[in-house]
């Protein structure tokens, strides 16, 4: 299956300054692009537009061809995206979580053996992550880099075709890093894109493409 | 004509101060809309005049 | 079709032909309300119970009908911004509501002042009053929303989203207002079992209700006017404009 | 329907994890009642005739102070954003979040309101209605109030202006819930102010979830 | 000194940057208001005899919601973070705070009372003291508000959590407030009353600022 | 001015966990100081104590020598915190949150010509984070960088001589991180001490010390 994000002339202006102006995008499967800019260059913004949650922009935005507002429900079964706030709710336990980003993804029970297949999968996501042992603490009493990385399971935990990332790595230690580069590699490599903005070096890769702004 | 006079128009039969204060308060409502709407679109054209004869001078200057 | 819904929302075509029509809005407008005023204040006969007090009626009525089309108004043109995304329309729903606002509170206060002399009282509970009081604050809760927000887009939305949502309360509140008011009270004084009016009084009061509408679109245009060169300051056209103007003044 | 489901649950076990929260209307809602005979007057036949009135006033309170809350967490950690990239439909989702919050603000509202209408010398013969109504009455405020909030949710002090937005929006519910305790206790038939309060929950349960998530997304994108 | 007042202007920068959000309490307070007839009957005659124990509690609610936001935006952003690790006492710098509070939020309600007391049919004669009650108390509700604002601050659902700290301690206040307007409907002497709201101001002036930083410091640590 | 702080047989449980036990520290003028280790290892809490904010701990610290009880006052004047959360208001403009923590600060009015050189104080500190253009916009509408810029930014407003920084590198681009590491030795160098934690790696200097959690 052969995904592709276009953007054509893509605008965006905030407060009488254009972040960016004609932009011309195509993210399709096998690739990571990744966005590059200083501080306020509009990478934020760009990911907003791309992903369907700003609507203050011009220009036309493609799924497979067809234009963005046709294709819209199709495009979101295919989407993840993580931004700068981790979407973790401080009340509940790592696993509830996920519990809830699981069903929130449509996922229907009897595709692996009921709901227990469905526990045994969050708790494997939540091991990857390096937070066997956690599962059942309140999220709100784990340290900065743990938070995010319950908001990275979900990388593993939902297949989703199309990643977008802002600044994954943001509080996440050495050993994750590198973990985490790995897995958008092997992503990629099996068909899917991912789509990030970071300030961390990224380890050069065939795969990689780079988009700068600002 | 429905008053004798100038002062008895001024009196409005004893209703005075009813009548008066609510056509008052209406005029001047209506007044200080246009006032301020009047001022408003002023500003605003002086502001953008402003600008476009500093671009103009600085375009001018860069020749 | 849609190209000439476009063009009517286009900013740049809707400035230039506000530009005309605005001065005969402005020349309705101080025509009937000069014409009405002298008929109402001076040469209407006085009501034969409450005197020359009843003149409050050529502020009054004129200013609460107003205050209840501005708001449909302004949900009217919620609507057209969201659903055909015409700019426009936002701008003039922004222009609107604090004039409604201001009619809202002559017709509030001219009928408060009215009661003092007919009732004896600034105010009573009475279904239209209430209804009225409400009115106003639907439109302080849209004006304190629009301003809340830092982004204009959203800010225009929002406002949009409350008035619809208003106008839709709005006849909901006058029936349940009116049908709380015929459950509570005994029907002492009521503002529509007058008898009907003589024509020399009922007219002048026509002329001023067309004076306070022609007043009405006479006002939105010109501030929709401003709010256009103030959110399209940075477009093409308005420069040329505007450097046009100042070429003029040279 | 499973992420329905879903939000149902995890905002249930959310809310039911601090019980204390869910406690906290209904003491809002007492304390309230509590102060109006100090401030009034605590002659019961004075009481009495206003008791119903203040009862549906200081419920609607307590309700819309519990509103404030409904998204802004979400908001802030970012579930929010995440609720609206689903591909589920948006006002589904919602509703579930509406649900809940009924469940544990209004419903126990209602049925804690008999109560306070002792206190406050509530004739006999209203209790059943007053509890009726306020539950009817509740489902329809809390929907109504959503609107509220997901539009205020992105601002900083979003708490009193939900109430200026909300409470004109409450005045029919108001009316009619009111108006069948009083009714109740004149020995008037009820019948017409309760259907009444259904066809509002009707109409708002039909409405109020598109103009929430509307709502919901005009607040993201700001 | 520099601190306190940067503060104090700081906070008034803050909250008429939004001059909307000023307004918002005493909008709440008329609508508040506006609710009681409607729910109790729009008898003159009625509403004459609970208008001073309507609009206190009405004033009181309206000071109440609007201290949820006192120390929040401060918590949310890390700023209070800061200010306990400023050199200065802590106890001045909140003190800045809650005066800015008053000033934009009691002062105007009481301001406003008399209006709304012509709507409920409050006798005449009785204005001025309920202005002056409400500015002298709303002082001392500030205050002793800020400290449950300061204990409620670090939680999620604080707004109704503080109403159930808080109002058990305004009940004195509300006691002498409304009894002076009653009092001076009635014709007796207020001086007593309005003396206890004096004392009442004075003894909160002293020991609730100690109290609010104590509680700022409990917050932050959890 | 020789300034010291020191930990004595520190030690802090979470959860029936302990993060550390029985850490001796001497943080002394001219150093950095890293703290180090994986995420929720302890790092967070531990600047937390040093800093007087979490009292839920065992062990002492010393200020100069002075147990902290006693000298916290003194303490409190020459610390600089900025931890996860950057402590800007949004509804304020980078200008105005300045203008506020000057003033926390307890910087009299005499010291530098009054309160217009306070004002050219914080505009040049605003200039030196990247910030000119964007003194006078709400901090909200800033991007996630631009609004830690502004919490950096009060490290060359405020002179204090011991800086503690929880991961001050998140969200800012690699200028940024370089501009900063060039003021964190600079500081070192004059006298100051920073005692700093993040998963960014460090240029190697000469003042650099760390300490392992975890
Ligand atoms: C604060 C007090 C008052 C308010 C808010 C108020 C409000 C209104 C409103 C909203 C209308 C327009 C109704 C419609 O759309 O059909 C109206 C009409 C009218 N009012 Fe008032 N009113 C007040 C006091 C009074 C008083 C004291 C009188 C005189 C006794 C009065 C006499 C009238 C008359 C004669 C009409 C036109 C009759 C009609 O169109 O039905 N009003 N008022
Ligand atoms: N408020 C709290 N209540 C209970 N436990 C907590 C609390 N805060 C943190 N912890 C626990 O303490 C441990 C250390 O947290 P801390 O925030 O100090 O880690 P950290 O080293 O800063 O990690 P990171 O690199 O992710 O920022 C974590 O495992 C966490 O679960
Ligand atoms: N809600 C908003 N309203 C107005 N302007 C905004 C808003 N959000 C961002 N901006 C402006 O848009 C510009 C780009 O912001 P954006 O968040 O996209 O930057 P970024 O490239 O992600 O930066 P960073 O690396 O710091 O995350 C900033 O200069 C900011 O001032
Ligand atoms: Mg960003
Ligand atoms: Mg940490």
């Amino acid at each position: 299956m052969s995904l592709c994000l276009q953007a054509r002339q893509l605008a965006c202006e905030r407060d009488d300054r254009w972040l960016f102006q004609g932009l011309d995008l195509d993210i399709r499967s096998g690739e990571i692009v990744r966005i590059e800019g200083p501080n306020g260059s509009g990478k934020t913004s760009l990911l907003k537009i791309l992903s369907g949650q700003l609507s203050d922009y011009q220009g036309e935005l493609f799924w497979n061809g067809a234009a963005m507002n046709d294709a819209r429900e199709h495009f979101l079964a295919n989407l993840l995206y993580l931004g700068h706030a981790p979407g973790i709710k401080s009340g509940l336990s790592p696993l509830e979580n996920l519990a809830w980003y699981q069903a929130l993804s449509g996922e229907s029970n009897e595709e692996s053996s009921g709901a227990n297949g469905h526990e045994e999968q969050r708790l494997d996501a939540l091991e990857r992550v390096g937070l066997a042992g956690f599962e059942d603490v309140p999220a709100g009493q784990l340290s900065a880099g743990q938070q995010r990385r319950v908001a990275l399971a979900r990388l593993t935990l939902t297949p989703r075709a199309l990643w977008v990332l802002d600044e994954p790595f943001t509080a996440i230690d050495r050993h994750g890093v590198a973990d985490l580069e790995r897995q958008l590699v092997a992503h990629a490599q099996s068909g899917g894109c991912v789509l990030v903005t970071t300030h961390h070096e990224l380890t050069a890769s065939p795969l990689l493409r780079r988009i700068a702004l600002g | 004509m429905a008053f004798a006079s100038f002062s008895e128009f001024l009196a409005m039969g004893g209703h005075a101060p009813y009548v008066w204060s609510a056509w008052g308060v209406t005029a001047l409502l209506l007044l200080a809309t246009v006032w301020h709407a009047r001022a408003e679109q002023r500003l605003l054209l002086k502001g953008l005049k402003r600008r476009a004869r500093r671009e103009n001078s600085a375009r001018g200057s860069a020749q | 079709m849609w190209a000439f819904i476009h063009k009517l929302g286009s900013p740049k075509w809707f400035y230039t032909i506000s530009a005309k029509l605005q001065p005969w809005f402005w020349a309705a407008a101080v025509l009937l309300l000069v014409v009405g005023s002298l008929w109402g204040l001076a040469f209407a006969p006085a009501d034969y119970q409450q005197g020359n007090s009843f003149r409050i009626i050529y502020v009054h009525v004129p200013a609460a009908f107003l205050a209840q089309s501005i708001f449909i108004s302004m949900a009217v043109s919620g609507l057209v911004f969201m659903v055909w995304k015409i700019k426009v329309a936002d701008m003039a729903a922004a222009v609107m509501a604090p004039l409604g606002a201001a009619m809202t509170f002559v017709a509030l206060f001219s009928g408060a002042v009215w009661g003092v002399p007919t009732w004896g009282t600034w105010w009573m509970w009475d279904a239209r009053l209430t209804s009225m009081l409400i009115l106003l604050f639907l439109y302080l809760g849209v004006i304190a929303l629009r301003g809340a927000f830092t982004s204009r887009d959203s800010a225009s939305r929002a406002a949009s989203v409350l008035a619809m949502v208003g106008v839709i309360n709005i006849p909901i509140i006058k029936y349940s207002v009116d049908w709380w008011y015929t459950l509570h009270q005994p029907a002492s004084f009521t503002l529509t079992s007058r008898p009907a009016m003589p024509t020399e009084m009922w007219l002048p009061l026509v002329i001023m209700v067309l004076g306070f509408y022609s007043f009405f679109i006479a006002l939105t245009l010109m501030r929709t006017r401003s709010e256009i060169l103030r959110r399209e300051a940075n477009k093409r056209w308005v420069q040329d404009l505007v450097k046009g103007q100042v070429e003029e003044t040279r | 329907m499973i992420a329905v489901k879903a939000t149902l649950v995890r905002d249930l076990t959310l809310l039911l994890r601090r019980r204390g929260e869910v406690l906290n209307p209904l003491v809002f809602f007492a304390l309230v009642i509590t102060l109006f005979p100090i401030a009034i007057s605590p002659d019961p036949e004075l009481l009495a005739v206003i008791a119903p009135g203040l009862l549906w006033v200081a419920a609607l309170l307590a309700a819309l102070l519990s509103l404030d809350s409904l998204f802004r967490s979400d908001y802030d950690d970012g579930s929010l954003e995440q609720l609206l990239l689903a591909p589920q439909p948006l006002a589904a989702l919602s509703l579930a979040k509406v649900a809940v919050h009924w469940l544990l603000t209004g419903l126990p509202l209602a049925l804690m309101a008999p109560v306070l209408g002792i206190m406050l010398a509530l004739p006999a013969g209203s209790y059943a209605i007053l509890a009726l109504s306020l539950a009817l009455g509740t489902a329809s405020l809390s929907l109504i109030g959503a609107i509220g909030a997901a539009l205020t949710v992105g601002l900083a002090r979003g708490g009193v202006l939900l109430s200026l937005l909300v409470l004109p929006l409450y005045i029919p519910v108001l009316i009619f819930g009111a108006g069948a305790v009083q009714a109740a206790i004149l020995g008037d038939g009820v019948a017409a102010h309760l259907a009444i309060l259904g066809a509002l929950l009707a109409a708002s349960l039909m409405l109020a979830p598109w103009a929430i998530a509307a709502s919901l997304r005009i607040s993201i994108n700001g």
